[in-house]
């Protein structure tokens, strides 16, 4: 398929934009009623704030941005829907994703200071995220690698789709070896909320601003995709112009062929 | 399918035995990890006890990564992958070939890693049975991904120290729950043990799926 | 009949530079096209890209039938590609080199010594190692593996490189044979006038793209002179 | 001399930043390590803090053999090698030149794996002087006798692999001084740290001399 | 005035295999030799020996007035190979390659662009890396590199192989200018007669030996054809 993009680079579709705007504002909201409307918790205080800070981040990351990225790598390789822009897509989520699985670390050390008195401890969750993190910098790593845009995208689709493996380990780490790190308390199997309503609500609604931002991030992302092809099929039209011009015995090589001091020695 | 991955396999190990790679430099090089983690825990031999099968798997971990360097360098003469691309071979039979290949390597390196440790550092199985099913198991894994991986960087001019990047973060599951397996067989409580033997089936089974599936795109990759 | 190779406008990039830059040739069954140029004209690339080994950013390319925009492994399985620098695995003997292409391609191996003795490569020569052969008897070395495989298209990349003189006669005698069988050749060249002799076409190739397509000299040449692939 | 040393590392090191193998490769891995190896010793943080400066310099170590791999990986492209021999360059200066631009990278390495231990094992070093000191001897003999021994296994077709094996033993008593020393430069006695770095100086100087009059006959044995 | 090269009785080998098997040769200072020979005759060994690159087992083997067997290392700063594979760094670009060549040889870089410019490897492709180059550009640079370092033993292993026509009459020049200022080369070669035209004498190898030295038809030759070393 030529690289050309299908899509024109218009500005941000307006969905886009107002997926930014909301997330925005929703964030903020989550903050605001985070820091002074819900309840301080009765064991750990404050601190429980985070809570809507920390599993919504996670959530964004494991299930949304790889889950994402798992998914387009799919539809990558399925011959029937192969298309580059399943690849950018891919690329933009893997991207937002290793940001957000960056925070859900950051995070997640912020709240652990506190509650288990040690910033890392190797712990089944917390170690298999730190692993996640590094997979998928690995797909990042991979897809510096010069090579056809094909080419580039059939191999960073395997290589995300090997990474995600990692996802549900995350997610049942907590469950199959004793952790330290909370349980299921949200997403548990029969997916009842074992916490406080207003507390619920305001989990809920950073999870979704946070959606909100991430797909704001992806359209960003995949928009600058599309220009950087256009360069290079910009870049593309000139080297054939100066690859042609070789044929004419004006090139650039015949002048210096042989400088005069050389003729007849 | 089978009779590609069988010439292939075939292939590999016969070039092993010519240049005797796999058997005097990987297996010294193995044991020498044990040896030299012996050294950097320092000599206080309870440490060591615990840490065995971690360290044990570590040094196969290791193994592996060299293991599946040789078995891309092989491909990477002059025109070699080239060849290999251009002989029409089924890319799933490559896969199997050179995994198969690789696990065969890594059997033989993990008996006489198991003899040099119970020498080393004095542990002894204690249910041969689990450490066997996990080792099988986690060589499979191991095998598969590795060579899935090898794929992925063998067409880069960089294979050398690109590989390793790719291949330990994706094994990493295999080790943990490898050496958890092998604690179980050593002397932890058994149960635990075999509940990381859960971890280490689906493992494996992915792996093999995944790279007979994919396998082909990755050939191109070069 | 339809061409055994339609290229149209072929770009293809090596990193981000078009090697080859919209190149355009037809290939007729047991026609032999030999291709001239420049260094760096783009002659090893295009070979490549009829391969199915160098993939084509833009413009038609159809190798026997197929497209190889869709489909590039199928057609590496029916060509046979003799490159600059022949894929031999090193640590292999000759023979054992020959016979992993030939199982590879789905072959047996009976063919194996009978390739092995046209191209010259017998007795001791056949159970040394690629990687201690000279530079020629590796070339003969990928020349047999060709002639077990028999493709249906041969691309051959200055085929007559670092063979003796003996073997040069050889080279020519085995298009002859392929071309005989309905195969199609390609092949590269540095010496123009002994390239048209061998050759239906012969395609000039510049700045990476077919400049002129002149007939060639070739006559129908089967007698093949027995005794000429010694090697001393 | 001298000027054919610069001549070399600058070659390498610009080769290096070329391909971007030590910054992209070889550093993620070693961190990795340091992470695996946390793995492999189980959650129990009193083991790893007293593990560290071991699992430290074993990471240091396992990024010297990627890192000499690399540095004769450049030399074996199809007649480099012959290249390097034919060029007349005094094999002294080749040594010197090599193991300088390995060193360069080993301390950047360093530096971020310090800084990557600091994080995840939570320890912090308190006589930095000795640390720093410990560093520098350790890198010069770890780069010195790695270039020496990647000399003899470059031109066997081995070379990845055969390189540990070659490497690691030699390299075993500065893995030992040096994760002593840094274990006295975090916390324990100062004295036995200091007394470590007599073993680390001689062992630098010893591979560089021994480098430089040894490395000629080594480029002959081709 | 004494020889440039002697081998009496020259014996080396390849693994355990004798590729030298008691190979005489003599060459004097501004002489042209060629060595012409079937496919592992042994003529890329029999250069390897005289660059101080293979190890002489047995015999006689002087170059440059230096005992190979006594100090290989002093000959090869003095004298130039192009090998079947030019030994470049991939990374680097031609440029740098040849610059490096040169400083590694104790010279200035002040030669590099006008070698560089002699073999016709300028602008863009002097700045391309040297694993983007085409075949026969990359034979151009490991040439630039000798003009640059100007040996006084040439050895050229089949100078002629993948370069264009334009470029054959470049190696041609260059013997002549070599030898011109005193420096004697020794080429391999697969056309005989091309070959004789090129040399003051040709040796024919066979079994690891020299079995014929004849007279070469080599006259002065310093008419050089402008523009013929062209890239395309
Ligand atoms: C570096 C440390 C931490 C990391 C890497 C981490 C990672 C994660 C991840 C990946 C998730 C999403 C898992 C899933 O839903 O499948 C999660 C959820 C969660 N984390 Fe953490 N976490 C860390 C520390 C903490 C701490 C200290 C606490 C509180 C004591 C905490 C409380 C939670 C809670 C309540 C959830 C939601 C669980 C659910 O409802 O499913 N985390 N964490
Ligand atoms: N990354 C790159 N940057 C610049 N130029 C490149 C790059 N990759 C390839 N090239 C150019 O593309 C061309 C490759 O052409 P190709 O190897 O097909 O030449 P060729 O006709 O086979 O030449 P030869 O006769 O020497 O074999 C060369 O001119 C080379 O310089
Ligand atoms: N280990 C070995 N075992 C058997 N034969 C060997 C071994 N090493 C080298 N040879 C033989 O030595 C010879 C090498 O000769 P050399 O490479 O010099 O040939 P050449 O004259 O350059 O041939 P060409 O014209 O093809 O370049 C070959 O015949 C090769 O088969
Ligand atoms: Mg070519
Ligand atoms: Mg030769």
């Amino acid at each position: 398929m030529s690289v050309r993009p299908k899509t024109s680079a218009r500005p941000l579709p307006w969905w886009a934009r107002w997926a930014g705007i909301l997330g925005a504002v929703g964030t903020a909201a989550t903050v605001w009623l985070g820091l002074w409307v819900t309840p301080p918790d009765r064991t750990q205080g404050n601190l429980v704030r985070l809570v809507y800070l920390h599993p919504p981040i996670a959530w964004v990351a494991l299930y949304l941005a790889f889950g994402l990225a798992a998914l387009s790598s799919l539809l990558y390789l399925w011959r029937r829907t192969r298309s580059l822009f399943w690849d950018r897509v891919a690329a933009a989520s893997v991207e937002v994703g290793v940001v957000f699985n960056a925070l859900t670390l950051a995070t997640g050390m912020l709240w652990g200071r506190p509650t288990w008195g040690v910033w890392w401890t190797w712990d089944a969750r917390l170690t298999s995220t730190a692993l996640l993190l590094v997979l998928f910098l690995g797909y990042l790593a991979l897809r510096r690698v010069p090579a056809e845009p094909e080419v580039r995208a059939r191999r960073c689709a395997v290589a995300a789709l090997v990474a995600f493996v990692d996802v549900p380990i995350v997610h049942f780490s907590v469950i199959w070896w004793q952790t330290l790190h909370q349980g299921a308390t949200v997403l548990n199997a029969n997916l009842s909320p074992t916490i406080h309503g207003s507390m619920a609500w305001t989990l809920l609604l950073g999870f979704v601003a946070l959606t909100l931002v991430f797909v704001w991030m992806v359209a960003v992302r995949y928009r600058i995709e599309v220009l950087a092809d256009r360069t290079d099929a910009a870049h593309l039209e000139i080297s054939l112009e100066e690859r042609w011009s070789e044929a004419e015995p004006t090139s650039s090589d015949v002048g210096s062929a042989r400088p005069p001091s050389q003729v007849g020695t | 399918m089978w009779r590609d991955a069988l010439l292939v396999a075939g292939k590999d190990l016969r070039i092993e035995l010519r240049s005797r790679v796999a058997l005097w430099q990987v297996l010294p090089v193995a044991v020498l990890f044990l040896v030299l983690y012996a050294f950097a825990l320092g000599p206080v031999r309870s440490t060591l006890a615990s840490a065995a099968p971690g360290l044990f798997w570590l040094a196969v971990l290791f193994s592996t990564v060299l293991a599946t360097q040789r078995s891309f360098a092989i491909e990477s003469g002059e025109g070699t992958r080239d060849g290999l691309r251009a002989s029409g071979i089924d890319p799933a039979g490559v896969f199997l070939g050179k995994a198969a290949a690789v696990a065969a390597e890594l059997a033989v390196l993990q008996v006489v890693l198991w003899v040099a440790m119970s020498l080393l550092f004095g542990v002894h199985v204690h249910t041969v049975w689990l450490a066997v099913v996990a080792s099988v198991l986690a060589t499979i894994g191991l095998a598969a991904a590795g060579t899935l991986y090898g794929a992925l960087s063998a067409g880069l001019r960089v294979r050398e120290t690109l590989l390793p990047l790719l291949v330990l973060p994706v094994l990493a599951p295999v080790l943990l729950a490898a050496s958890r397996a092998w604690a179980g067989a050593l002397s932890g409580p058994l149960s635990d043990g075999v509940s990381w033997l859960r971890v280490l089936g689906p493992f494996a089974a992915a792996y093999v799926v995944v790279g007979i599936v994919l396998y082909g795109p990755l050939l191109e990759a070069g | 009949m339809d061409p055994v190779v339609r290229l149209r406008g072929a770009v293809a990039l090596i990193g981000r530079f078009p090697a080859l830059s919209g190149a355009d040739l037809a290939v007729l069954p047991g026609e032999v096209v030999s291709v001239v140029g420049a260094n760096g004209a783009g002659k090893t690339t295009l070979l490549r890209v009829l391969a199915g080994l160098t993939p084509v950013r833009s413009g038609e390319a159809v190798v026997l039938g197929v497209d190889l925009r869709q489909d590039a492994p199928a057609v590496r399985r029916r060509v046979g590609l003799l490159g600059h620098a022949p894929s031999l695995y090193d640590e292999l003997t000759a023979r054992e080199n020959v016979s992993f292409a030939l199982r590879a391609a789905g072959l047996g191996t009976e063919r194996v010594e009978r390739s092995l003795a046209r191209v010259g490569i017998g007795g001791r020569l056949a159970s040394t190692r690629a990687g201690a052969l000279s530079a020629g008897q590796r070339r003969r070395v990928a020349l047999a593996t060709l002639v077990g495989r028999a493709p249906e298209l041969w691309l051959l990349d200055e085929p007559h490189a670092s063979l003796d003189t003996g073997a040069r006669d050889l080279v020519a005698d085995l298009i002859t044979e392929a071309t005989a069988q309905g195969a199609a050749v390609v092949f590269t060249s540095h010496e123009p006038e002994a390239a048209l002799a061998m050759s239906d076409r012969q395609a000039d190739m510049a700045g990476g793209r077919v400049t002129e397509l002149r007939p060639g000299a070739r006559g129908p040449r089967l007698t093949t002179v027995e005794g000429d692939s010694h090697v001393a």
